[in-house]
């Protein structure tokens, strides 16, 4: 049982799928119990392996490689594990899947489906946090796509075909791209160790390209041209400046709990591959292009925050707040240090649980007063006071507010890209002070927001709006107390990362 | 004792805490709980005061978060200054909780408002027992959130929203350098621990313009936190908070933390000459030009507001003329004279129905004995006068400067040491002496510019009608406080925390009095090397007393002789006077110059986004299906054109085959 | 060696069907040419399938009669795909030629077999003369079949199209293996082959655009383009199941010969035309996916589709002189991918258009709520199309761009992979219909036919098994001997 | 002897009327008898071949013989296609035959 708890944990939602799929549709009630029980059966299930993880171990746990087809001479194996780096990701998909699951049951409209969807959306995450071999590990990223198109398509807003689409089309292009590197990857390993050796394992690859038998197949050229379109795939998922556009449009028409999802845990995905892949197979790659990876994060802070600013649609706004944190972590990775690196990860947590709690406030609001729109809201703090302090919790969180984990994350990628080796990024301190910019605005745009929604004076029309339901609480008190956990003790996750953490930066040797 | 000093800290947010899940069963019994609280950290304060005077120190830390190689701790430390800020803290929370039960109890809110109040308790003396700077800043971060909870407590006013957005966007300015002076530190040293950061600097690990650079920056933070000009602005707007808060949070205590953060980290600030002499001037233009705008400000509050500033001003010079004790010593008194002088306006506005202009005021010496009397102390005590608490704190920053060699420094200290005697009994004459100005009139300087748009408040409060139970701060006081118009002395709860401060005011002084052998510089000193203190001599003593006088007697002449016309100097020179008035125009400076560019260039940019860079996107998008559209217009029914198009598509593949590969001839 | 000599038991599974063809076109005269017969459906439906046992049969003794017909692994690959493709074919069409009455029941289905059985002999043939009657009963069955609704305009105008077309297209067919006769003396593909790299030294013009001839009219047959017009008009017109038909078995039935004729006769001076087909391929894709972003119609825009699809399947043929036998396992991986989810895409088009009596795209609105199942197995089809993973479809693909990259034909596979994307809009418009939009006021829940949902339920299963073990089917290929004349 | 050439050509000459009168002609009989033209221009091509080609041989005729059964089926299918479609539309001009298109 142990060693398969991997493969469990990431198939038991399809267990759970088979089961909704055999209740009645009329039976919202019991469908809804049901998939949050699956969902919070895959939560405990993480939870035991993260309970069973070994601290301060390098090298991947519960893993484990089974065959399983091949074409001519390409085998393709089951192979999965995890470290320190996917192990609070799997954990974060568990619980903001099962957090979302709960902010779901306001959903009245097509009950069954959205279950269904949410719980093979769910697999497919887990299973981009597990796999380790690159063919699996694309074969997880697509499987996202579909549950994603439909949550959207189906249960989104009035945009929702023209978001739908253009979030399929555009991370599908990104997967595209990740495919035809996925196979460059492949045959320039083959042909480097002299058509000795196939493997399309993350591991081996690394090792390949780190050593490779025949180095002159893997020039200088080759590598960065594999870096870089790895980059783009992932810069798309991530999402990084000038590939972000798909993102607002996906959030603004997104249902609530299908939004906590994409920010939450999907955007993760983008900067997972980027640290797994990009920067676990090609170290020296990601070195020599560190410095425009750390631009590109500036860019995102600096110009994801500026736009969040001038949102006049608090769910966009929240949107483009994404896509100015998700700077931090392209900032972090950069730094090639130790803390930035950390720093990233804790920022890919952090972040899922700060946006989502974001989202799933801007859903709670949207639901009771029917707008998004920052000046048709104000004085929420009168008429549901208990959303309004959660709103304001999350804005915090976000804003980077110490015991809250986004500042744990900022400040360890600060140290990281003030720490970063001249070498390596050359004006590091001049980039670390433009992101640091970012901070300000970042402060700007959510106070703001917060001072027009949830202060001044109240709307005539929100009065007599009901406040918070008791099953919006789990929702709300789960993401806000995990964000303050981190934030006042973040060595429970630092434990866990830190060994992995050291493995990938001392790859380009310090 | 001194082995449970985490426990100061602890018992607000117990108070906080449960005050956060059952505040609302609790009502107005929730005051109770928030003065539970503080009073035990208080004991446990002075217990451990006491400890650290006999000697004990005690340091506990955990590890917060490994990376790499590196561990951040957080814990615990009792050193003389926190074992002296503790104190100041505990006691000024204790009054100031005491007096918001009576201040605020008709609001419905009141448990809120107390919950918010010992997280900020809870936030400060975390502040203070932090071990090392990075657990500063955090607590740090954390009472610019209480600050920013509690200016907008009445969030419905759109002006506290505003103030409460502003103090907080304002010293997150200052913030960000902190942090980054503080991550550049780091990577430096290695630590965020204070005595390896002072060993680092003491070794000659950072290079002067490092060192330099992280001095600055770290004092940004102080700039911001402490309201030091450039971003100072916001500790006047922050006044639209509840006057309980404006005296413990923005008068005695968090303000007060940049001067803190100064002095912890004065060792770094000593190897810098170039930082101190930046720190220097900086606190003396702070403290002049924070005097010229108290001068003509009307509001009680926005006075003693812009008498804060000047005074952390006077802090901040004395830090950065190497005066040490003289500005931590200014920063202990300050808290008590300058919180007894807010509640004491607390008292007041009280009393006169939430009024605040002192044009309105007048005359209550003899309807307010003991706050008028307690004022009268505060007051005093402010401007400097023997035997008072300030007279002996600021004779030592008056010393600082000018044994600092800097003439221009001491000239600005004495200089504003006038206005600050000048500007306080100006307040002081108009309020308590003359006649009762109000009663008769509403809000007879909605629109004077001297009270400024946030005056708008009542018009404000006039479109939230229903705002009855909660906007107790503007309603008149017909039903909730029972008097009428009269205004009278307040019970017990409002007068005992500034008969308490009153005392202070009086007594604090003596700690560090010459006469009595500095005790406090010995206390504070120990251990650290940070240089000969400076002393005044005697005739300094005259001197700053001499200019207090001088400040008082102008004022006397003013505002209770009449002898000098009020708009004396107005009329000389209006300009100067309006200059004032409009606080040297920088609000309008930094809107026109800061926000909106940004704003402005948020929307270019947004603009862009949606027309460049998605219109690329979808330009993409459209001519693919245009692609498909015009090749579509191919299939037009017509058989012959299928055929033609097929047998032109060969002879291309032929031409193909021929011309491109050339393999054909 | 004289005809006599020749071991005729090879053509059995060929013989049998014709007579069970022609059994079958007996029945329907006995009966009358009028009214419904689910009977004579059925026993087409089991004349298909003992031919492919027979065909399955047979493949334990391949070899080839007098170098004019062949029986080998590929042929036998082939045949089984046309011969489950006509029954699928045949079960879709019950349902509808009970709703269309003008159709004569008997005919249709006796044609079909007819047609299946020269699909089957061209993709044996080793003779460009076989090649050109196994072609031509094909073509012709063909044509009758989209006029097969012969009161109907669209479908005759179908119809006239597809045989004018059609008909030119089988002149250049001819024009240029006349050329190939007359410069080798021999119809035998064989010969050819090895008389080919002298041929195209001495001959080069004349060889060139007899290449190209040929090349014309397959690339007419297979819907290649520039040589597709047809295409998107004969499918729009034809009745559904016919439009499945031309799709499916005579496209993939197109590939068998076109292999045939690459990898026999043209295989020794590959490098003349590699780039030509290269070209070919990325036009198609191209051309194919953005007129398909276009189409409101289904069938119309399974059309482009198909086109497109056609696009992928060149890509192999492209890369075949790398690739050898993994070209061909490409393939016929594909083909059998391929022929799976899109006779269930039209297996359930047939259904839900016949349903609302109209082919546009609409007709689909909520068919979800309509008829789950359907639903689902559509959009399992199409995302199958799109080549998204844990389907046929995908690994199909992804055997392709590995064959393109190792052939150092990267432009076309990054071609392809775009192009695939691009397919994402318009396969995802179906979804979007079925799941996104509300059914129409007056549609009531889809009663799904049997045969139909037979049809279904194996495509649906297929595409999901040979998506998450497609080795099921790869093992057989490496195992197979591809060609005998080799 | 008449050359081969000569042959090949006529056969070309005849293939390219045909193609013309395919792509051109509006009356569908002509079109039909234009594909039968292309056809037996390959029928001209093949006897020549088989008769005096390089590698003259009998098979070539065989083909032919295959090819007029083709073309008559094709024109027998075609022509009766094209009544079917004469009795829907009233009309046999080519151009009038546009209902399915983009």
């Amino acid at each position: 049982m142990m060693e398969n708890m991997l493969t469990w944990l990431v198939f038991m939602p399809l267990i759970g799928v088979v089961l909704i799929l055999m209740i009645p549709k009329e039976n919202v009630n019991v469908i809804r119990s049901l998939a949050a029980i699956i969902s919070g059966v895959a939560l405990i299930l993480s939870l035991i392996i993260w309970g069973g993880f070994e601290r301060g171990v390098s090298g991947l746990q519960y893993a484990t490689t089974t065959e399983w087809f091949n074409i001519g001479f390409l085998q393709f194996n089951y192979e999965i594990g995890i470290d320190g780096l996917s192990m609070p990701l799997l954990v974060l998909t568990t619980i903001v899947t099962t957090l979302s699951i709960f902010a779901s049951f306001s959903i009245v409209k097509r009950v069954k489906e959205f279950y269904v969807w949410t719980l093979v959306l769910l697999t497919g995450m887990l299973g981009v946090f597990v796999a380790l071999d690159m063919f699996l590990f694309f074969l997880f990223f697509e499987l996202t796509l579909i549950p994603m198109f439909f949550l959207i398509g189906i249960w989104g807003g009035k945009m929702k075909e023209y978001a739908s689409f253009k979030f399929l089309v555009y991370t599908g292009l990104g997967s595209a791209i990740m495919f035809m590197t996925f196979i460059a990857m492949f045959f320039k390993s083959y042909e480097a160790m002299n058509m000795q050796e196939t493997t399309f394992s993350m591991i081996r690859m690394a090792e390949i390209f780190a050593d490779p038998a025949n180095p002159e197949v893997l020039t200088g050229t080759v590598k960065g041209a594999i870096f870089l379109a790895l980059f783009v795939a992932f810069a798309i998922k991530l999402p990084v400046f000038p590939f972000h556009t798909w993102l607002p449009n996906a959030h603004v028409e997104a249902p609530t709990a299908a939004s906590m999802i994409l920010a939450g845990v999907l955007l993760k995905m983008g900067g997972y591959g980027l640290i797994r892949l990009g920067f676990g197979i090609l170290p020296d790659q990601a070195a020599r292009f560190a410095t425009l990876i750390a631009i590109l994060g500036v860019i995102n802070i600096i110009y994801g925050a500026l736009l969040a600013l001038v949102q006049t649609d608090l769910k966009s706004l929240v949107a483009y707040s994404s896509i100015s944190h998700m700077g931090i972590v392209l900032l972090g990775i950069a730094s090639f240090t130790t803390s930035g690196m950390q720093g990233a990860i804790f920022q890919l947590v952090s972040h899922g649980f700060i946006s989502a709690l974001l989202f799933f406030m801007v859903g709670a609001i949207y639901e009771r007063t029917k707008t998004r729109t920052i000046s048709e809201l104000g004085g929420l703090s009168k008429s549901v006071p208990v959303l309004a302090g959660f709103m304001l919790a999350a804005a915090m969180a976000s804003v980077g507010l110490p015991g809250l984990s986004g500042f744990v994350s900022e400040l360890l990628a600060f140290i990281g890209i003030f720490g970063a080796s001249e070498s390596i990024i050359p004006a590091a301190t001049t980039i670390g002070v433009i992101a640091a910019i970012g901070i300000i605005l970042t402060a700007a745009y959510l106070l703001w927001a917060m001072q027009r929604t949830t202060f001044g004076p109240m709307k005539e029309k929100f009065i007599g709006l009901p406040d918070a339901r008791p099953m919006e609480y789990v929702p709300m008190i789960g993401l806000l107390a995990l964000s303050i956990i981190i934030g006042v003790y973040p060595h429970i996750l630092s434990d866990v990362i830190n060994t992995t953490v050291i493995d990938i930066v001392s790859k380009i040797g310090g | 004792m001194i082995q449970n000093a985490w426990l100061i800290p602890v018992f607000p947010l117990i108070a906080f805490l449960i005050l956060l899940f059952f505040g609302r069963f609790l009502k107005e019994k929730a005051a109770y709980v928030g003065i539970a609280g503080l009073g035990l950290s208080f004991i446990v304060s002075v217990m451990v005061l006491f400890e650290r005077i006999g000697g004990e120190t005690y340091t506990y830390v955990i590890e917060w978060i490994t990376f790499g190689e590196s561990t951040i701790t957080m814990g615990y430390e009792v050193t003389p200054l926190n074992a002296m800020m503790l104190i100041v803290v505990t006691l000024v929370s204790l009054v100031v909780h005491i007096f918001s039960r009576e201040y605020m109890h008709d609001d419905k809110r009141i448990h809120v408002f107390y919950s918010y109040l010992g997280l900020f308790s809870f936030s400060m003396l975390g502040l203070v027992l932090a071990p090392n700077v990075l657990q500063l800043f955090i607590f740090w971060e954390l009472v610019g959130l209480c600050s920013f909870l509690l200016v907008g407590f009445w969030y419905f006013k759109p002006e506290a929203a505003a103030a409460a957005k502003k103090a907080f966007l304002t010293t997150r300015i200052g913030d960000v350098g902190l942090l980054l002076g503080l991550v550049i530190l780091f990577n430096q040293t290695g630590s965020f621990d204070y005595g390896e950061i002072f060993a680092a600097v003491e070794n000659g690990l950072i290079n002067d313009t490092l060192l330099t650079a992280i001095a600055l920056l770290i004092f940004m933070g102080a700039v911001g936190k402490s309201a030091q000009f450039p971003l100072h602005v916001w500790l006047p707007d922050a006044m639209e908070g509840p006057t309980p808060v404006s005296a413990l949070i923005h008068a005695a205590t968090m303000v007060a933390a940049g001067v803190y953060l100064v002095g912890v980290m004065y060792p770094l600030f000593l190897a810098s000459p170039t930082a101190m002499t930046v720190v220097a001037y900086t606190g003396a233009i702070t403290a002049f030009f924070a005097a010229t705008m108290a001068l003509v400000m009307t509001d009680i509050k926005r006075v003693l507001a812009y008498s804060t500033i000047s005074q952390l001003g006077f802090m901040i010079l004395a830090l950065g003329t190497a005066g040490y004790v003289a500005g931590l010593f200014h920063l202990m008194t300050h808290a008590f004279f300058k919180a007894l002088l807010f509640l004491g306006a607390g008292s007041v506005i009280y009393a006169v129905h939430h009024r605040q202009d002192i044009r309105d005021m007048g005359g209550l010496w003899g309807k307010m004995k003991i706050t008028a009397v307690t004022f009268l102390i505060g007051s005093l005590a402010i401007a400097g006068v023997f035997p008072l608490a300030g007279f002996w704190s600021k004779e030592e920053i008056l010393a600082s400067a000018l044994l600092n060699g800097d003439g221009f420094l001491f000239a600005i200290a004495l200089v504003t040491a006038f206005m600050t005697a000048f500007y306080m009994f100006r307040l002081f004459f108009k309020t308590f002496t003359g006649e009762y100005r109000g009663g008769d009139h509403d809000d007879p300087h909605a629109n004077d510019p001297g009270v400024e748009a946030q005056g708008a408040a009542s018009v404000a409060e006039a479109d939230n009608p229903r705002d009855d139970s909660v906007d107790q701060d503007r309603v008149p006081p017909a039903e909730d406080h029972g008097h009428h118009d009269a205004p009278k002395e307040n019970s017990g709860f409002m007068t005992f925390p500034l008969i308490v401060l009153a005392s202070l005011a009086v007594v604090a002084g003596f700690v560090n009095a010459p006469f009595l052998g500095h005790q406090l510089e010995g206390f504070l000193i120990q251990g650290l090397n940070v240089g000969a203190q400076p002393h005044g001599e005697l005739w300094l003593a005259f001197l700053s007393l001499a200019v207090a006088g001088g400040g008082i007697a102008l004022a006397w002449a003013m505002y209770y002789k009449g002898a000098i016309a009020e708009d004396f100097f107005a009329s000389k020179a209006p300009g100067v006077h309006k200059l004032l008035i409009n606080k040297y125009y920088l609000d309008e400076v930094y809107v026109a110059v800061f926000v909106r560019p940004t704003v402005a260039i948020g929307r270019f940019f947004w603009e862009m986004d949606k027309s460049i860079v998605d219109g690329i996107v979808n330009l993409i998008g459209r001519s693919t299906r245009g692609t498909g559209r015009s090749f579509s217009r191919g299939h037009n029914g017509q058989l012959q054109t299928y055929g033609l198009v097929s047998i032109l598509g060969g002879l291309v593949v032929i031409a193909l085959a021929f011309v491109i590969r050339g393999y054909f001839g | 060696m004289t005809a006599f000599d020749a071991n005729w038991s090879l053509m059995t599974p060929e013989i049998v069907l014709a007579a069970l063809a022609l059994l079958v076109f007996t029945i329907d005269f006995m009966t009358g040419i009028h009214g419904k017969k689910p009977f004579i459906g059925k026993l087409s439906v089991m004349s298909l399938l003992v031919t492919a046992v027979l065909v399955f049969l047979t493949n334990s003794t391949s070899g080839q009669i007098a170098d004019v017909f062949v029986v080998d692994g590929f042929a036998m690959i082939f045949k089984l795909i046309i011969l489950v493709g006509v029954a699928m074919v045949i079960l879709i069409s019950m349902n509808y030629l009970d709703r269309n009455e003008e159709i004569y029941q008997g005919e249709y289905y006796s044609i079909l077999l007819f047609s299946a059985l020269g699909a089957m002999i061209m993709v044996s043939s080793a003779d460009l003369i076989t090649l050109f009657i196994g072609l031509e009963i094909l073509s012709i069955s063909s044509y009758c079949l989209v006029g097969f609704k012969k009161y109907h305009r669209h479908s005759t105008e179908a119809a006239i199209k597809y045989v004018i077309l059609g008909g030119t297209a089988s002149a250049f067919i001819l024009y240029g293996m006349s050329f190939l006769y007359g410069l080798t003396g021999s119809t035998s593909l064989r010969v050819i082959g090895e008389a080919m790299p002298q041929l195209f030294a001495d001959y080069s013009v004349m060889m060139t655009i007899s290449f190209i001839f040929m090349l014309v009219g397959f690339g007419f047959k297979i819907s290649i383009v520039p040589f597709h017009m047809w295409a998107p008009d004969v499918y729009e017109g034809a009745p559904t199941p016919i439009t499945a038909f031309l799709s499916v078995v005579s496209k993939i039935a197109g590939f068998g010969i076109v292999l045939r004729v690459m990898v026999f006769g043209f295989l020794p001076v590959y490098e003349e035309w590699i780039f030509i087909i290269a070209v070919l391929a990325a036009v198609t894709m191209i051309v194919g996916n953005a007129i398909a972003l276009t189409q409101k119609n289904t069938k119309r825009l399974m059309a482009y589709s198909g086109i497109a699809q056609a696009g992928y399947l060149l890509v192999p043929i492209a890369a075949l002189p790398f690739m050898g036998n993994f070209s061909l396992s490409m393939i016929l991986f594909y083909s059998v991918a391929y022929l799976m989810m899109t006779l269930g895409a039209f297996a359930v088009i047939t259904l839900v258009t016949e349903d609302a009596g109209t082919s546009d795209l609409s007709s689909f609105a909520g068919l979800f709520q309509r008829s789950p199942y359907l639903a689902v197995a559509m959009t399992v089809f199409l995302v199958s199309l799109a080549g998204l993973p844990l389907t046929a479809g995908f690994i199909g693909k992804a055997q392709i761009f590995f064959g393109a990259v190792s052939a150092d034909l990267l432009w076309l596979a990054i071609i392809m992979i775009v192009m695939s994307v691009v397919s994402f809009f318009y396969y995802f418009s179906f979804i979007k219909q079925m799941f996104m939009t509300e059914p129409k006021a007056n549609d009531k829940e889809l009663q799904v036919p049997v045969s139909l949902s037979a049809v279904v339920t194996v495509a649906l299963a297929v595409t999901i098994i040979l998506g998450i073990m497609p080795n099921f089917l790869l093992d057989i290929f490496t195992t197979l001997n591809w060609f005998a004349l080799f | 002897m008449v050359p081969i050439s000569l042959f090949l050509s006529l056969a070309a000459i005849l293939f390219c009327i045909g193609l013309y009168g395919v792509l051109t002609r509006r009356h569908l009989v002509i079109v039909l008898a234009s594909i039968e033209l292309m056809l037996n221009s390959v029928n001209i091509n093949l006897v020549a071949f088989s008769a005096i080609g390089p590698f003259a041989n009998i098979s070539g005729q065989v083909f032919t013989l295959f090819v007029i059964t083709v073309a008559a089926a094709e024109a027998a299918v075609g022509l009766a296609i094209l009544i079917a479609l004469y009795r829907n539309r009233n009309s046999i001009d080519v151009i009038k035959h546009d209902l399915l298109r983009w």
